[in-house]
């Protein structure tokens, strides 16, 4: 899931500076589960932003909320009124959602109460370490379910280079050389094959490289069939 | 706003309430400034009330949980350790004392021992800069 | 009135026992010695600071403060049994009773006495866990017996608890069955001339220290009253020994030492401590006893025996001992010295099992109980045991002596 | 929850608050003030036998709960025998007002403080819901003992004898083992535990078919998973485990050494803990030693933990000619792949030893349960096995799980004689645990908000209790039977779906105000 | 197959090759170039020119060579790719060979992070095993990495490095077949110390037969002090040094005598190295203590050197 990292109150009070009417709004979906932007953090951050308030009299008022999937407009229409009376909006939603907001409502200001960071699992209560680059291209039917894409430092598609030490990597000797676990992987599937041919070189357009990103199911366009030959604007 | 300090007390209800009964029965009380707040475990309590205290006109505020490792609900006190240190950095970031938050740990034979931190926790308390907060919370 | 079960003695296993047959339904009388029962853990303090270090001081207290007393539980302290006849199936035990000057039924634990009381240490509050819940008047020190009649607590008790007039009296119990849970005392070091216990102030026991301990909330040396820089845990004083002391080892002391170590080393990070041991006898495994040290400076841990205390010219105390690895003879010089004693069978065992003819070792140790008459044993006068396994020991004594009493209807 | 109407009941013993009439007349109308509560009185003090009872019958319209305010702690005069009989006691809050007396100033000075406290107490308990504790009647009748070893027998054995119907599950033939009301379940290896104290379900593969038995109250008494000696490679000695000793001592030919060790390290790489058996080692060495079974017998220990009165054993095994030898944790000794001798370095003399030792005698080393085990039985997994399951304020060998009891090596690696009191005190337990019949579920129990949950599993794996679960249509749902109230599922949960019926946010939060609010 | 550089012909000709290393100044100042390059002239057969090592922002590898070449010296460019994408790299190479550098070393690049620029954007567009088969095909088949036809090829010496110290260590060799294969003809390893461990590697590099396709130099390191030894050791990811070279550097420290014994060990190695079958060449890495080189090429007699 998307996970993103809390902002530190002063960053955001630094924002707010000269607002009134203050809605923070948070969300139930990735973040929540992520202890970055749910309602528990979105109460935190009120309660936080309070104590500020009261210590140097800003004036700000408060509304808290939180919405289901942020990154939907269907979510967010239900707290139309809030959003349109407040006169900042901060969201403790990842990207998405602070964008979605900003483009449903451009007259708004809307100001990220988080860092998104990447896309993680948690490792254990607490922890959560990232996994997948979202690159275009998954290339781990060749590395034993391990992408080296995202777990690589270098994001070697041959790997491992020579800082690899201990089956550590050499940025940051706590984390594990992927390339050493794709090794140890694929030995155990029996499959070290795959490690010796030479791997071409990785095709960047299918990641943000290759600009912003689309994708269009024609099955589930809603439009006449002929039209929908060529490639689809929206 | 009294001139008087004030320092909320957040105590298990286990052993460190026991603690505190064991001390005062001795003809130790608590610190004048000092008022509880009994909650089932110190890890019930969130990061926001704490807040609330502070912003409410608290000078201080104390967890007071079980020893870790012995924690009458097992994992409490050291769930509530993490949240006060989150309070800390809280604090510091929006340059407040971090002083002002205080986790102890207590078990329910260390009456006198568990005073003597309060006692010490009150003093450090006292020597911060009083609290002025300009407007009231909401 | 006829009760189920006599516990002699309210330590750990008297409190262990006590609990179990309430909770199976028996009325159980317990007679201690001591003005508080619950034995010596109550004169030992909590050896945790952040994290609990399992000294399980608090586990006997905490369940002693469980039970109340109540006409399940009876609990007669400063108890010191007379005689005991065993008439058919009834045991009856004849035990005077020294005067308290509290009622403690009356008193209803406010804590204005202990506040309002001139003389320290004359009015004796309750630690947590000791039953009865009520304060008690030390005759040696309180100064309405002393010098004039002191009237401060008396004036402030709000039920008028106070006594002074009391006398000892004779107390009789008729019981079905006894345990006999008189655990152990501290050896007195003194006997051990060549620690210089008695001789040096900054030389003390381990139950000192402890007392030092809970009562300022660090260890300070009896002679200046400062915090001392470099100390010395001399384990196995008084036990594994044939001069001065016993032969057997007394089990729990390189637990209660270690944590001791501990207590001191993690409060005060800024003083030395070094711990002298023969073998290290705690009941987990060794990794788990050191893990705590990591990679803390001030403490070091060396094994080889601790021969002789001595002061030394500069006036601190000169310990000699054999170095760890080889047989040679260090010296080294600490400002205090923590004396790690162990613990022998009380002299009222040797009484009480004569009495009830019950059989003794070497020691002075009761070797086993006699169920058939309803006689059990339990807890540390069988035999050392630490807190916690005397603790778990009466439980199961309770247990097998609810059990031959049989379920009541 | 603001309908709910708070009177404030305050005991008026002048002598121990050291309040004059003036300041109790102040403070009632104080605590009369303040808009946290609906009424407020004064009664006589309650160590007063009249008064008790005139408050046990006290009554007034429109309040359903109550502060009583006392100068002395509730328990000590029984106070929850002579609360309003009128109101759920879960709704009464005696406050004991005596800890807030400075134990310096005169307390007339403190009537404020005081009402401070009251008020706190009252604002918080106008929010409290009610609350009842619940039994639930036992659904089983029978106990079941997890173990293969003889400690288990004896332990179902017991516990059949005092007419318990109790199941031994082993993982081992248990040949021979029938008494009454005892049912023996052998060669079958635990799955699963679901369920309440009083109403556990075990699940249980045995000769590959998997099946469920019911238990009222469990008891684990581990199995000795004996770690494997293996003989280093290449070396003449022969290695006899501890255990077989007394088979080994019937028939062993004399040897040159024989060397009994504490740690099985030497022998095998794993780090084993050093043998918890010391009792029955010592033994051996001296029947060793008694009928001069080997020229040279020698214990190679880290520690000689003779503990207790096995010290005269030692003693004993040492004067029948049994040498006892100490090395250090940075010179293990060897085991010398030439001839059969092991090299160490002696720790008391400092000098290095080759001790003879044809004959090798392996400890018996357990390990604890596989946190597998651990995990099917639904235990909190992160016991380490040593501190959070032997917490000293749990009784010896209890579970946090009500009814779960765990003895022996489920604890830890401890001294094999510590372990045997141990046993009898949890057959003990849990027959007074049976005796209850029944498992009080404490009324205080967390909740969670329809449709609130978000699935985050954070509450499944925090709670201590385990009471929280994931039900079939995949959402948090919380077994009110197991919850004790403790909330730390609250303050966890990222979506605050649940809620702590005994302490409210509201609740905490109007304490919070009244405690911090200023003074006029 | 013809020869483009001299190193090419040296190994060819089954000489025994010596390469020094260059590190390029962090400035515009050329002079420092010049002044090494007088000192270590015709004591090496090529000399390297790092390309921003560990990431410290340095005077361009490309622009030393032209340097270098102007005082008529044969220059190894290296190429990382951590600056630079598949169009950089590829037209930097068209440039190198157009203004005669002839010998390219291809190499992945140290992380960004241990630089003095470390909030860059590591480019890591390609990786060194795929550069080298870029730039075999730019040579061979006259195609860029998109398969367009170019219209002049590189004449280049391919090389990479390898680590025989790195994990997983049985994957060492396989790795090095896989660079020879992508089209490494010269592999100039990381520096050993470890000189048992190095030939255990090569006996399994003979084993796979790789040694006779390409030539394998051992890099070498003269240590200066026991500090560096010591920060080799237990700092330098994937760098092997055996506690022996520790102690003989620490005895050597209390004598005084730290720089010869260096050098003493340094020259040891290549000693070692020479008798090594399947080793055709050192590399000595001297870094900040160039002016060494010409001195251990001689103790390791390995003068003069031949010009071909």
């Amino acid at each position: 899931m998307i996970r993103a990292e809390r902002k530190p109150v002063s960053e955001i009070a630094r924002m707010l500076a000269g607002k009134k009417k203050v809605l923070v709004v948070g969300c139930k979906t990735c973040v929540a589960i992520g202890h970055a932007g749910g309602e528990k953090e979105v109460a935190e951050l009120v309660s936080a932003l309070r104590l500020v308030n009261a210590k140097e009299g800003h004036g700000w008022q408060f509304e808290q909320t939180v919405v289901e999937r942020q990154c939907e407009k269907e979510w967010v229409r239900p707290i139309e009124e809030k959003i349109i009376s407040a006169d900042a909006v901060v969201s403790l939603a990842c990207g998405l959602g602070a964008q979605t907001i900003a483009d449903m409502y451009p007259i708004k200001q809307v100001y990220p109460g988080v860092n998104t960071m990447f896309l993680g699992v948690p490792e254990e209560q607490g922890v959560f370490v990232e996994k997948c680059l979202a690159c275009g291209e998954c290339v781990m039917f060749e590395t034993g379910g391990i992408c080296p894409v995202a777990r690589c430092a270098k994001s070697m598609r041959n790997g491992a280079c020579g800082g690899s030490a201990d089956g550590k990597c050499e940025v940051n000797l706590e984390t594990d050389c992927a390339w050493y676990m794709i090794y140890e992987r694929l030995k155990l599937q029996g499959r070290l094959d795959l490690m010796t041919k030479v791997v071409e070189p990785k095709d960047w357009s299918k990641s943000h490289a290759g600009g912003r990103r689309k994708i269009v199911r024609k099955d589930l366009l809603i439009q006449p069939t002929d039209r929908t030959g060529t490639e689809v604007k929206k | 706003m009294s001139d008087k300090l004030k320092i909320v007390a957040f105590v298990c209800e286990n052993h460190a309430m026991s603690a505190i009964r064991a001390a005062s029965i001795a003809g130790e009380s608590l610190p004048e400034s000092v008022r509880i707040i009994e909650i089932p475990c110190t890890g019930r309590l969130e990061t926001p009330q704490m807040l609330e205290a502070i912003g409410g006109g608290a000078d201080g505020v104390a967890v007071i949980g079980c020893l870790e490792e012995n924690c009458y609900h097992d994992i409490g006190s050291m769930l509530a350790r993490g949240r006060v240190n989150r309070i800390k950095d809280i604090l510091k970031d929006i340059s407040m004392e971090p002083e002002r938050v205080e986790m102890i740990n207590a078990a329910s034979v260390s009456g006198a021992m568990l005073m003597m931190k309060l006692r010490q926790f009150e003093s450090r308390v006292a020597s911060l800069p009083v609290l002025s907060l300009k407007g009231a919370i909401q | 009135m006829m009760r189920d079960v006599l516990v002699i003695g309210g330590g750990p296993a008297g409190i262990a026992a006590a609990e179990t047959l309430l909770s199976l339904g028996k009325n159980v009388t317990v007679v201690d010695s001591a003005p508080f029962a619950g034995g010596v853990p109550l004169e030992l303090s909590c050896k945790g600071d952040i994290e609990c270090t399992r000294c399980h001081v608090c586990m006997p207290r905490d369940a002693a403060a469980r039970i109340r007393p109540s006409e399940c539980l009876e609990v007669v302290p400063m108890a010191s049994i007379q005689s005991v006849a065993i008439e058919g199936d009834v045991i009856k035990v004849n035990a005077k009773i020294s005067p308290r000057y509290v009622k403690p039924d009356a008193c209803i634990g406010c804590g204005k006495c202990a506040a309002a009381c001139p003389v320290v240490g004359a009015l004796v509050a309750p630690p947590h866990g000791s039953i009865p819940n009520a304060p008690y008047v030390n005759r040696e020190l309180c100064a309405h017996f002393t010098s004039k009649k002191c009237n401060e607590c008396a004036k402030v008790c709000p039920t008028q608890a106070f006594n002074f007039k009391e006398r000892s009296k004779e107390s009789r119990t008729e019981a079905r069955a006894v345990i006999v849970a008189t655990g152990l005392e501290p050896i007195d070091p003194s006997a051990v001339q060549h620690y210089g216990y008695g001789l040096y102030p900054d030389v003390v026991t381990s139950l000192d220290a402890e007392r030092i301990i809970s009562k300022y909330g660090e260890l300070r040396k009896p002679s200046d009253g400062q915090k001392p820089k470099k100390l010395a845990i001399i384990q196995c004083v008084g036990s594994r020994t044939t001069k001065g002391g016993v032969e057997y080892c007394s089990k729990f002391c390189c637990k209660y030492g270690l944590r001791i170590a501990r207590a001191l080393v993690e409060r005060s990070p800024d003083s030395q401590v070094d711990f002298l041991y023969m073998d290290l006898r705690t009941f987990e495994p060794r990794a788990d006893a050191l893990s705590w040290i990591g990679d803390k400076k001030n403490f070091m841990i060396s094994q080889g025996v601790a021969a002789k205390v001595q002061m030394s010219a500069a006036g601190k105390l000169a310990i000699k001992r054999t170095t760890q690895g080889d047989a040679s003879i260090e010296e080294g010089e600490y400002d205090m010295a923590v004396l790690s004693i162990g613990g022998q069978p009380r002299p009222e065992t040797k009484v009480l099992a004569a009495h009830l003819s019950l059989p003794q070792d070497g020691f002075g140790f009761i070797s086993a109980d006699d169920a058939k008459r309803r006689i059990f044993v339990a807890g540390s006068c069988k035999g050392p045991m630490d807190i916690e396994e005397s603790f778990s020991d009466g439980q199961a004594v309770g247990a097998r002596a609810a059990a031959c009493l049989g379920v009541r209807q | 929850m603001s309908g709910n109407k708070v009177c404030i009941i305050l005991s008026d013993c002048q002598s121990c608050s050291g309040l004059s009439n003036e300041d109790m007349n102040r403070m009632l109308g104080a605590l009369k003030g303040g808009a946290k509560a609906a009424h407020a009185l004064i009664v006589k003090a309650p160590c007063i036998k009249e008064s008790r009872k005139e408050i046990r019958t006290l009554h007034i319209e429109g309040c359903d709960r109550a502060v009583v305010g006392m100068w002395c702690h509730p328990e000590k005069i029984g106070a929850l025998n002579w609360l309003p009989k009128k109101m759920s006691p879960s709704l009464i809050e005696v406050v004991d007002l005596s800890i807030f007396a400075a134990k310096s100033t005169k307390c007339s000075s403190q009537v404020d403080k005081y009402v401070r406290v009251l008020h706190a107490s009252a604002a918080g308990l106008a929010h409290a819901e009610a609350l009842k504790d619940r039994k639930i009647p036992f659904a089983s009748k029978s106990v079941v003992v997890i173990g293969s070893n003889d400690r288990a027998k004896d332990a179902a054995k017991s516990l059949a004898s005092k007419g318990i119907h109790a199941k031994l599950i082993s993982m081992e033939p248990m040949p021979g083992v029938n008494a009454e009301n005892l049912e023996v379940i052998d060669g079958a290896t635990t799955e699963g535990l679901k369920g309440i104290p009083g109403d556990f379900r075990i699940a249980y593969s045995r000769k590959g078919q998997r099946k469920e038995t019911d238990a009222a109250s469990i008891l684990l008494v581990s199995e000795r998973c004996l770690s494997k000696a293996v003989p280093p490679k290449d070396s003449k000695v022969k290695v006899v485990p501890l255990e077989q000793f007394r088979n080994y001592s019937a028939g062993g030919a004399k040897v040159k050494g024989m060397a009994f060790l504490d740690d099985l390290q030497t022998l095998t790489t794993a780090a084993d803990p050093v043998t918890p058996a010391w009792h029955t080692l010592l033994e051996a060495a001296k029947t060793a030693a008694a009928n001069h079974m080997a020229d040279y017998i020698s214990v190679i220990a880290r520690d000689v933990k003779a503990a207790g009165l096995l010290e005269m054993l030692w003693k004993e095994a040492a004067d029948a000619g049994v040498k006892f030898i100490r090395y250090d944790d940075k010179s293990r000794p060897k085991i010398s792949k030439e001839d059969s001798t092991i090299s160490v370095k002696d720790l008391v003399l400092g000098e290095s030893l080759d001790i003879p030792a044809d004959v090798i005698v392996a400890p018996i080393t357990t390990r604890p349960w596989e946190p597998m085990f651990i995990e099917r039985l639904f235990l909190p997994s992160d016991w380490d096995l040593k501190s959070r399951l032997r917490g000293p304020q749990r009784g010896t060998a209890q579970s946090p799980c009500d009814g779960i009891f765990m003895v022996g090596y489920a604890g830890f690696n401890k001294l094999l004689d510590i372990a045997e009191p141990e046993l009898d005190s949890a057959v003990a337990q849990i027959s007074a645990f049976m005796q209850k019949g029944c498992h009080v579920a404490r009324g205080a129990v967390a909740v969670i908000e329809e449709g609130k949950c978000s699935a985050c599993l954070t509450c499944v794996r925090t709670c201590p209790y385990r009471a929280a679960i994931m039900n079939e249509s995949w959402k948090a749902e919380i077994i009110a039977d197991k919850c004790a109230g403790c909330g730390n599922c609250v303050a966890v949960c990222p979506s605050l779906a649940i809620e702590l019926k005994n302490c409210t946010r509201p609740q905490i939060g109007a304490q919070v105000a009244a405690s911090t609010e200023v003074v006029q | 197959m013809t020869h483009v550089s001299n190193l090419q012909k040296v190994m060819d000709s089954g000489k025994f090759g010596v390469t020094g290393e260059i590190g390029p100044p962090r400035g515009a100042d050329p002079d420092h170039i010049i002044k090494l390059a007088r000192e270590l002239k015709g004591s090496a057969d090529a000399y390297n020119l790092t390309d921003n090592q560990t990431a410290i922002v340095r005077l361009s590898s490309i622009g030393s060579a032209v340097i270098l070449m102007k005082e008529g010296m044969e220059p190894v460019v290296q190429m990382t790719c951590r600056d630079r994408n598949r169009i950089a790299l590829q037209s930097d190479l068209l440039g190198a060979s157009a203004i005669g550098v002839r010998n390219v070393l291809c190499l992945t690049g140290d992380h960004q992070i241990f630089g003095n620029e470390k909030s860059a954007k590591g480019v890591f567009d390609l990786d060194s095993v795929s550069l080298l088969s870029t730039f075999r095909n730019m040579r061979d088949s006259k195609k860029q990495l998109s398969g367009e036809e170019l219209e002049a090829a590189p004449q280049i010496f391919l090389g990479a490095a390898e680590n025989p110290f790195g994990t997983p260590y049985e994957f060492r060799a396989l790795r090095l077949q896989k660079k020879v294969n992508a089209g490494a003809q010269f592999i100039q390893t990381q520096a050993i110390f470890d000189m048992d461990w190095f030939e255990r590697w090569m006996a399994e590099v003979r084993k796979m037969g790789i040694h006779d396709r390409v030539h394998i130099m051992g890099g070498v390191i003269p240590c200066k002090s026991l500090g560096g030894a010591r920060y080799m050791k237990n700092k330098v990811p994937g760098m092997k040094v055996p506690d022996s070279i520790i102690t003989r550097m620490k005895n050597a420290k209390d004598k005084g005598q730290e720089k010869e014994e260096g050098l003493r060990i340094c020259v040891e190695m290549i000693e070692r190295l020479k008798c090594i079958e399947g080793v055709h060449g050192v590399h000595i890495m001297a870094v900040m203590w160039e002016e060494m080189v010409p001195y251990l090429v001689k103790e390791a007699k390995l003068l003069p050197r031949p010009i071909l």
